[in-house]
């Protein structure tokens, strides 16, 4: 019992310094451990397959830094599969500061698939208004947005013309870390004009969006970097989220033996305690 | 030629109606759906025997259209046009039919209006009730029962006591909630002695601590004991402002530490800074997100609504008993909701479940 | 591209900064700090500039709409408690927007949940496959319960006692499973951070 | 008066917003609609004030030289220089300059701040992270077979782990979020009531 005596009295700092281990080693000596596909990531896979060539996909980057780590990979595997497909791409955010990501994402996957701005893919940036706004965005994109993310005028790109109401568009992928962002997709626009909404959100909000999946409000859903590892096996994509998987099992390991051992440790000192003469 | 006409006719239905529940400024076209339908343009005319124009374009498996453009009171006929190999193709013409005005929105006013009204006036009804003076009980919460112990604690400790009403500024009602525990919080330090440290997020809700504390104070007939200074305000970034809090426990060592209202990452910090000092920790918030390290890290916790009927249980203010009476009836209602719904489904009924359709 | 390149850096040395928190409190973290709180707050303040007070309040008014002087002159109040005198007007712009606030929480909490929750609540226990009519089963007492453990007009004692005790238990499996996915939240960020460092900036990964 | 016009406001603005959801009468609607972009707009305001509270206290700190006042100017510089970014040289979305000081300055102080918390994560769960009660134990033996069931490791350990994890989540987490909703929307929602009535007042601050 002296070890636990010990580690009951551990500097955390050791504790910081296992977890930082526990991420830099498998990055760099990866385990590649199989990755297992869930359904609602399947569902989002299965979704994208299933749309025709040429049809529009809205992709709404819902996020900022702060979950840039768990989204932007997603965002990456979810715009490579729809250039492999063929599909056309009409970016929007909710989030002031997520705009700047998704324009970093297309940019650097529209060069590697010979994409052109303007024909397969636009970026029309942040709109502020929420709920409201995507109601009437719905109803008529050009109430909402007249110009794109770098201030051309939207008439002026052939999809921007393309692109009328919620009619034209076949599926929208929101990004989203918080509010505004999948709910009101899925409240507002869903409801209202009936397009089918797939979501990547961050783990946490993840647990919240069970019910609308089961009610079919909610096609598929990539929770947190562990489903943006999934679809990229799915699209055979090593990206940022399998890179990080095998830190994330070492990591979660460690913190179930953390939790373990600190609970052993309580369980001794309660035994300690109770145990007659000792203090 | 005719007869081709004529079956095509046959072949595509439409009706057109006022649209229900708007303000007179629309027209409802509807048609069966079918998946094989080409692209269509709907049509309007006030006369049918002048022609008709072309008002827009129906998507592929779209089975309705709604005409926004249609002006008040006037007689509109329609029809869907579209072409095939055989040529030009027209449906049945639909009309004469008038947008009409409507002043309410029945649909919303009976599957959202009535439980609002019923809603409201229950909590209504138990306020008044209260305020009559009519004693209203409520059940002990574990977490408050603790609170009087835990100052005592500190006070014998001789250390302070700490009290964190989350990182909301007071337009959140959860901030408000926690400030009125602060109340009684305040009520016991000052009668004990005892330091009490108010740290806020929120320049506000710095002002609206410092009053509460001060009143408690006073109450406590120990208006000496309020001292500004323990009532700051940090800043209103984020992480700033817990690293700041961080910087109290571990500099001044309250024996106590309060975290009630609402909570973001923050949360886990706090718990486990505190944890690590030794202290008790009661922590309270509405905010499902943060409940889990709460519970794992405190002591006590309320869970979600605890914490406005914790404010309500300390303050014994008629106004909040009572609306809290009135939600317990509020949750009564939902079950007897619940229970009875599954049975309808159960029994094959669907009225009741198509009742609660949010969407017409 | 060298101007980029400075970026990285200058981000790489903020995340170690950053990170040297955890070692100790130190000047280089508080540098950090600071920066980080003045960054974003220079950032919010021109974001709610440009996207929210421009196009809602200044748009409009500039656009002949002169009315819109209103709202303009209740935000302004806000400033109030900077001068003790009147400080009490700061009520203005607080009744206000409570106000709308408010009643647009009250129809929007009715429309976007209680109403549909409820309806989704109504679940078929017959006509599907007894493990889903199980399952729906369990949900329907989980919410159930829930809501009992939640009704403190009385004290839980005999069957409400239970029934309470049992909306308990529901409720740390669920917090239970959302801590695992907060963690695994926390954890990813962690490793974006620590990919931005070896990838972006020592690019030993690819 | 200084309580019977903010009363007043409050009671109105409150009333018709509610009232208006009920009638799709155009100008209603209209109103109704340009509220909320007041609100937008008035609220805006509020994170105005707190900007204008961080330069005073950093001012303050700066003149009375207290703990630490030398980073306040860091901070005040950085302040004024990313408001110079966005306001001087425009272009809040596009500015070359507001951009790359949000890329390289921003963006990796928010990410990592928030990835601080998993090294706190970590040490709260050897340190803080306690089955004190059974409905701690229960809590924590449900994040521990979630944390498993969703990596790899725990696939690789048995393949069942995963649909385990899922139907958790359809089914308790399900139910018991659902419950908590309810109960929370319906606190909020009388809360909401006694402030249109201006039973409560709080949220006013104290004085007369």
């Amino acid at each position: 019992m002296k070890i636990l005596d010990k580690l009951a009295v551990l500097d955390r700092r050791i504790i910081y310094l296992l977890v930082g281990l526990a991420v830099i080693i498998p990055m760099l000596i990866p385990l590649g451990l199989p990755v297992d596909i869930t359904r609602p990531v399947q569902n989002v896979y299965d979704k994208i397959e299933s749309l025709t060539e040429g049809s529009i996909v809205l992709m709404s980057t819902d996020y900022d830094p702060g979950s840039e780590a768990e989204l932007y990979p997603a965002t990456e595997a979810i715009i490579e599969h729809c250039f492999r497909r063929n599909l056309k791409i009409y970016m929007m955010g909710l989030w002031p500061a997520g705009s700047a990501l998704g324009e970093r994402a297309l940019d650097t996957l529209a060069r590697v698939h010979g994409k052109r701005y303007g024909s397969d893919y636009v970026n029309v940036g942040y709109r502020p208004g929420g709920a409201v706004m995507l109601l009437s965005l719905g109803r008529n994109f050009r109430d909402v947005i007249r110009v794109d993310y770098t201030g051309r005028p939207i008439d002026s790109l052939e999809l921007g013309r393309q692109v009328r109401s919620a009619r034209d568009i076949t599926l929208v992928m929101t990004l989203s870390a918080g509010d505004p962002g999948v709910i009101h997709w899925v409240q507002y626009f869903h409801a209202r004009f009936g397009t089918p909404i797939c979501a990547a959100t961050t783990a946490i909000m993840a647990p919240r969006q069970y019910p609308y999946m089961n009610s079919g409000q909610l096609v598929g859903l990539l929770g947190g970097l562990k489903g943006a590892a999934e679809y990229e096996t799915l699209v055979k994509r090593r990206g940022r989220g399998l890179t990080g998987m095998d830190s994330q099992s070492i990591v979660h390991v460690l913190l179930v033996l953390f939790i373990i051992l600190g609970n052993v440790i309580l369980i001794n000192q309660k035994r300690k305690k109770s145990a007659p003469g000792a203090g | 030629m005719f007869w081709i006409g004529f079956l095509i006719i046959s072949a595509l239905n439409i009706e057109a109606f006022d649209t229900p529940n708007d303000d007179g400024s629309s027209i409802t076209i509807t048609w069966p759906a079918d998946t094989n339908l080409p692209v269509m343009e709907i049509m309007r005319s006030l006369d049918p025997g002048r022609g008709f124009e072309k008002i827009g374009d129906v998507a592929l498996r779209d089975s309705l259209f709604q005409d926004a453009a249609a002006a008040r009171g006037k007689d509109y006929f329609y029809r869907l046009r579209w072409t095939d190999p055989e040529g030009e193709k027209f449906s049945n013409v639909a009309g004469p039919v008038r947008a009409r005005i409507q002043l309410l929105n029945f649909f919303r006013l009976r599957n959202i209006g009535l439980l609002i009204a019923i809603l409201f006036a229950v909590i209504i009804f138990y306020i008044r009730h209260a305020r009559s003076g009519k004693k209203v009980t409520i059940r002990r919460i574990p977490g408050l029962t603790a609170v009087d112990d835990a100052i005592g604690r500190a006070t014998e400790m001789g250390k302070p006591v700490l009290f964190v009403p989350g990182i909301m500024d007071i337009d959140e009602p959860q901030t408000i909630a926690a400030m009125s525990i602060l109340a009684r919080v305040a009520e016991k330090t000052a009668e004990y002695g005892t330091t009490l440290f108010v740290p806020t997020c929120h320049a506000m809700a710095m002002t609206m601590a410092q009053q509460v504390v001060k009143e408690s104070a006073i109450r406590a007939g120990r208006p000496d004991w309020y001292n500004i200074d323990n009532i700051r305000y940090l800043t209103d970034d984020q992480f700033g402002y817990v690293s700041a809090v961080d910087g109290i426990m571990l500099r001044d060592r309250p024996a106590t530490n309060f975290y009630l209202g609402s909570f973001y990452a923050e949360s886990l910090i706090l718990a486990e800074t505190g944890h690590s000092t030794g202290a008790i920790q009661i922590a309270g918030t509405a905010m499902s997100d943060q409940l889990p390290f709460f519970v794992a890290a405190c002591d006590y916790t309320l869970l979600g609504e605890e914490l406005y009927a914790a404010s309500a249980y300390l303050s014994q203010e008629p106004v909040q008993l009572g609306s809290l009476k009135g939600q317990d009836l509020g949750k009564f209602l939902f079950i007897a909701i619940i229970i009875f719904g599954v049975i309808t489904r159960l029994l094959g009924w669907n009225f009741f479940y198509n009742l609660f359709s949010v969407q017409q | 591209m060298f101007i980029q390149t400075i970026g990285i850096w200058i981000g790489a040395f903020l995340t170690l900064a950053i990170f040297s928190f955890l070692y100790r409190d130190n000047p280089v973290y508080k540098v950090a700090e600071n920066l980080f709180v003045g960054v974003s707050a220079g950032y919010w303040a021109v974001v709610l500039w440009f996207d929210f007070a421009w196009p809602n309040l200044f748009a409009p008014l500039f656009q002949g709409r002169i009315y819109y002087i209103i709202p303009i002159l209740i935000g302004i109040l806000m400033f109030a408690p900077l001068f003790p005198k009147i400080s009490w007007l700061v009520r203005i712009p607080l009744t206000f927007t409570m106000g709308v606030a408010m009643a647009v929480a009250i129809t929007q909490y009715i429309q976007g949940d209680i109403i549909p929750q409820l309806q989704g609540t109504f679940l078929p226990l017959r006509g599907v496959p007894f493990f889903t009519a199980f399952s729906n089963l369990l949900i329907i007492l989980g919410v159930i319960f829930t809501l009992i453990y939640f009704y403190f007009s009385k004290e839980h004692k005999g069957a409400l006692g239970v029934g309470a005790k049992i909306g308990v238990w529901f409720m740390m499996v669920s917090f239970g499973a959302s801590f695992g996915y907060t963690i695994m939240a926390r954890v990813s960020l962690l490793i974006g951070r620590v990919y931005y460092l070896l990838h972006d900036w020592l690019r030993v990964v690819r | 008066m200084k309580r019977t016009i903010p009363l007043v406001i409050v009671f109105t603005c409150g009333f018709f917003m509610l009232t208006a959801f009920f009638i799709p009468v155009r100008f209603v609607q209209d109103m109704s609609q340009m509220l909320q972009n007041w609100y937008v707009g008035v609220a805006a305001f509020f994170v105005f004030i707190g900007i204008i509270n961080l330069i005073k206290i950093n001012l303050e700190k700066i003149q009375r030289k207290l703990r630490d006042w030398q980073y306040s100017f860091i901070l005040l510089g950085f302040l004024f220089f990313m408001m110079f970014a966005g306001f001087v040289l425009r272009g809040h979305t596009a500015g070359p300059v507001f951009q790359y000081m949000f890329n390289y300055f921003y963006t990796p102080c928010s990410a990592t701040m928030f990835s601080l918390l998993a090294f706190f994560v970590a040490s709260a769960s050897f340190r803080a992270f306690r089955a004190k009660t059974p409905e701690a134990t229960l809590l924590l033996i449900a994040a521990v077979i979630v944390m498993i069931g969703r990596i790899p490791v725990g696939y690789s350990i048995w393949h069942g782990f995963p649909s385990l994890v899922e139907w958790i989540m359809t089914v308790p987490n399900t139910a018991a979020n659902r419950g908590i909703i309810f109960g929370i929307n319906l606190g909020l929602i009388s809360m909401a009531l006694r402030v249109l009535l201006g039973i409560e007042r709080s949220y006013m601050g104290g004085g007369d």
